[in-house]
């Protein structure tokens, strides 16, 4: 199994469409190596902001039924300097998410990073649970557009702009970023939910407050890929709840050039990565489809 | 009652056992984890403080599960602290189990600390075969031990014979645990299996001695733990998740993971010397 | 079985906390009756408009996995006329639901309805599938504030003001409900999202994109609870994807003071009503709590 | 595969009967239907065009299922127009079923048009019992007849008495199926149970004749269907849901509906006189 499903995307050429999202396993290079060798077609990293971050206190991550999960993480990373020094031996397909509060930071992060054998760069304006970096810039469309700018400025390399589903308007932030040089779009970010414990009567999460992904989410993302798909030119990555090929396939129709997977990995494990893959190669082999950007957006036509 | 393992489940302390001033074994009523396996552990919720991956104890009683802990910092601390009739969420078990081959006849448990949980459960399974089995067991002091009344009790029915080192001699041999298990590997050229848990530099001599006497081994890696689902990569040592590849890995293995005894990584995934 | 787990909530006493949603069997007199000798607490009506709508053509309510569905029913209704005659007669608990495009359209509607016997409104300022309906009107926190106003002058019926997650921020709409003179919050409604059936190649809803409601939006609809519990002084009642009475539990501790149902009764039936107050009843008794009210919002001391 | 009925399975259409110039019946592959009691109906939804509830209608290949449809506006026509190949969405089987009680001997059949397709199923199910079984059919004229073969072909092995009207008389008896019924009811004084599907007014004097005779009646009633599962309301008589009350009602249920063969809700919901 070679797992090529060859698609290009914002000027990259990837050996299939199915990329690790941010947050997921997202910190170490011998597991980058580990996701590569295992089929994944490209690996975004957890959100790297300036300074290391120890995140929030346990509990974290907490599974609500049907096959998906609130987390409060709090953005835990080990800052640009140790990250950069992580990935210096990088040569995989690899996507470095970026957050931050302000434009000079994300300058400093991007310049740190822009020479290394990366191929680009999600920027993360969607984290639900995170005061004053993540979605909280999200909504600010002006910051938006200045930070896109700059990271643009800094760097020649793709840069995706990940957007969720906030306070403001989904459609509007995307096509700011768009007009800000934006090279593609990845949608959805987790959504800001809770999860009450009735017996010990208190929130579950530490920070009580954390975002939804997994299964609950697949409609709302397939639904902002669509409506995203008929705003924008540039391509979009979709992603939330995809468990299966056949949502990947779902995604797609939608409009998204290549879709993200993240809970799938927490619920199925490592391998169900080349096992939707797979499943993506036999359904195009079945359904006689020699290049998969036939069926992106195919329900718009 | 669902049976998705990754809920919370929130349970009542039914027993509590102080096995040292600073160590208590807790009881609670749960049946997936009466039957895990010896070296899995769970996620322990304390509500509104903290949630911390514990080895799974042993406990008598029919679709019962126990954790021990030790208090130390702030979770294990707000835990030590509850006691009978109060309530904990667990979630699990987790993670891979130890391997026992019959054909192993010889079999040294090597552990210190709260590492000793996972080996009493082990040992609490496969204790009725017949074979022989040394208890190697370490502390800083005499007050610090725990469980030896547990595996004394049990060597009475078995082949079992407990060493115990700490380190100021104030109870057994004076010096660590695998001080002992140096001498006795000399004496004793035909051991088959060395299972170990406890202190990442304990273990990492204990390897290198079974490597040197050609033994096989299987030792438990503790790393830092948020999702135990082997999503968040927090537990990550080289390529391997320790929490779902994890937490027992084999000499072949363990001989891979080069970070092995020289780093981990912390709370922000800081890749940090021992 | 007296369904008897008294509430008050703006003004009104309810024999239970347990509400039939908006749209879920919202249209007959008759069947309002038999929802409340089945146990409701209160039922609220299908949105009514100024004038009749058809709603769109089927498939209008689409089932997704997890005990979740996306309808785009289009707001069919019989229109204020005819609604009025349906209802000339009613003397249950009943709260009628508004839904309209400007200030005058609800003038004319509230008055209609006000002399009727009937507890109260909820406005439904968030239909997230018809436009200038719903949600549109609720992204406009101006016109919000001018409708909710106008009503509060029509009527001194109290108001319940349905928000939902949609472009704007719900907490600030829900705050200018409050100012306005809103009596209660009903979060939440549903959101927009969208299935896309891959073997036919297109989405099943005939209107493509519907509301997505059920399982997969309580942990959104605890969380904005929660969050608005913190900012109004108003009561709130709780919606989205309640299945148990354990939901219930935790809506109330999460913040509020009564909750409705809707999707459940499309997956285990009309008598769901019933047991989900039976059950509630045990709960309240095992843990010896005498009023329901000693839970509301616990999870906040 | 899902099992959950109420999420639409694709199925492709394998065989294509025309029933008559404006009825064709689609049979597909489809477990779930194929287990469905006689009285249930499909949500059928044609890609891009409309969902429509449909009864169920015989197969005799295994683990299929049937429908019958009559082209009359815009989805009916689209499903209509659909051919051997071609896919639809299903999901289902909804609503109650015919009750069949073994102590009844004489069972009238009563229908008209797509009405049939409930009486046909239910026969196919019962017709091997030792019972009188009289089908009394109706359409407008000639050319519009179906179903008529298949229960003549019945009619060999089975005792099954065939009564047609057509209101032009264009064949047999001239007038509706309830003159027939009537005319029947006057000379079998013996009758058990009367089942009917078709327009209201006919199911309506149907009862009322039932009633008359003191014989049990069970109607199948239509009204204008979204959810097919009980949420949306749109389906009600009095205070019934007709997709899960419904669609069968017998004599005593349906006296209580004072808006049968009265009035129904439109699109709108708005009660409209027939
Ligand atoms: C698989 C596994 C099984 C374990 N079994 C037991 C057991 O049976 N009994 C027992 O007492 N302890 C056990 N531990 C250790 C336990 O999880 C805690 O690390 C320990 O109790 C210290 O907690 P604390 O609140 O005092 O830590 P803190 O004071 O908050 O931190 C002290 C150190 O504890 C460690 N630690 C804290 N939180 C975690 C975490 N979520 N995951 C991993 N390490 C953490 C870190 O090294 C940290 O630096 C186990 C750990 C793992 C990974
Ligand atoms: C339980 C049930 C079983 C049925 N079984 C059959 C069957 O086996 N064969 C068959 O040909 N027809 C059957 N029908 C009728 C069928 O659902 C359609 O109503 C009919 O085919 C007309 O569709 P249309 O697209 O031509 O309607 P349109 O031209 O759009 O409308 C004409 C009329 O059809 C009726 N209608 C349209 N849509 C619906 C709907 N969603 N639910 C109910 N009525 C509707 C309304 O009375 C409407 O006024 C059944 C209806 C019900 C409720
Ligand atoms: C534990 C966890 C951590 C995450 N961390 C990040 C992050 O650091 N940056 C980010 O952009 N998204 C993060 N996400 C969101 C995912 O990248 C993804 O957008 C989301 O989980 C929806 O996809 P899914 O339903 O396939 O999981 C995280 C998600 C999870 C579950
Ligand atoms: C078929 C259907 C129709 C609905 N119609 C309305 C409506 O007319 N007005 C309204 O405010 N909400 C409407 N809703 C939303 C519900 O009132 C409720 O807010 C939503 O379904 C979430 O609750 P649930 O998860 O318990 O279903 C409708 C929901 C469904 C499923
Ligand atoms: S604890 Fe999250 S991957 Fe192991
Ligand atoms: S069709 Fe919706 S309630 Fe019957």
């Amino acid at each position: 199994m070679d797992y090529d499903i060859p698609i290009k995307i914002a000027g990259l050429n990837l050996r299939n469409p199915v990329i690790v999202a941010s947050g997921i396993l997202g910190l170490s290079q011998s597991i980058f190596n580990r996701l590569y060798n295992l089929g994944a077609g490209a690996i975004v990293s957890k959100s790297i902001s300036l300074l290391p971050r120890d995140g929030y206190r346990n509990p974290t991550i907490v599974s609500v039924d049907n096959m998906s999960y609130i987390n409060a993480v709090g953005l835990a990373n080990p800052g640009t300097e140790s990250f950069s020094k992580e990935i210096s031996k990088n040569n995989g397909p690899l996507i470095i998410s970026l957050v931050g509060s302000d434009e000079s930071e994300f300058s400093v992060i991007a310049n740190k990073f822009k020479n290394l054998n990366i191929l680009g760069f999600e920027l993360n304006l969607s984290c639900p649970h995170v005061e004053k970096m993540g979605m909280e810039i999200g909504d600010d469309v002006n910051l938006v557009y200045d930070i896109i700018k700059s990271i643009k400025r800094d760097t020649t390399k793709p840069l995706f702009v990940k957007v969720g589903l906030g306070k403001s308007d989904i459609i509007e932030v995307a096509k700011i970023a768009e007009s800000a040089g934006a090279d593609g779009i990845t949608a959805i970010n987790t959504l800001r939910a809770m999860k009450i414990d009735i017996e010990t009567r208190c929130p579950v999460l530490e920070n009580k407050i954390g975002g939804l992904s997994g299964r609950a989410i697949k409609p709302l993302g397939v639904r902002c890929v669509y409506e995203l798909s008929k705003s924008l030119r540039i391509p979009i990555i979709g992603c939330g709840g995809i468990m299966t090929y056949e949502d990947v396939i779902e995604y797609m129709m939608a409009g998204a050039s290549a879709i993200q997977i993240g809970s799938l990995i927490g619920l199925k494990g490592i391998y169900s990565i080349g096992k939707i893959i797979r499943g993506l190669h036999s359904y195009l082999e079945a359904a006689d489809i020699s290049e998969v950007k036939e069926i992106i957006g195919i329900v718009h036509r | 009652m669902s049976t998705d393992k990754n809920l919370i489940r929130v349970v009542e302390i039914e027993d509590v056992v102080l096995e040292s001033p600073s160590v208590k074994t807790f009881i609670f009523k749960d049946s997936l984890g009466s039957l895990s396996k010896p070296g899995q552990f769970f996620m322990v919720w304390i509500p509104r403080k903290e949630e911390l991956p514990l080895s799974i104890m042993v406990s008598d009683k029919k679709n019962h599960a126990a954790i021990t802990i030790r208090k130390n910092g702030y979770g294990s601390t707000s835990l030590f602290n509850k006691g009978k009739g109060d309530r904990i969420g667990i979630r699990g078990p987790y993670g891979n189990s130890f391997s026992f081959n019959k054909s192993h006849t010889k079999i040294i448990f090597l552990g210190g600390g709260t590492g000793l949980v996972p080996l009493i459960r082990l040992l609490y399974y496969i204790k009725q075969h017949q074979c022989k089995f040394t208890f190697i067991l370490g502390a800083k002091t005499r007050s610090e031990l725990f469980f030896t009344d547990l595996i004394s009790k049990w060597t009475k029915e078995n082949k079992i014979d407990l060493l115990i080192a700490t380190e100021d001699g104030s109870f057994g041999t004076e010096g660590y645990p695998t001080d002992i298990l140096k001498d006795f590997l000399m004496i004793n050229k035909d051991i088959d299996i060395i299972y170990t848990c406890g202190p990442e530099m304990m273990m990492k001599k204990a390897l290198d001695l079974a490597i040197k006497n050609g033994i096989h081994i299987e030792a438990s890696i503790e790393r830092y733990m948020k999702c135990g689902i082997g999503i968040c990569s927090s537990c990550c040592i080289n390529d391997k998740l320790v929490c779902v590849d994890g937490t027992i890995f084999n000499e072949i293995e363990i001989q891979k993971l080069t970070e092995f005894g020289v780093c981990y990584r912390n709370k922000s995934g800081i890749l940090t010397k021992f």
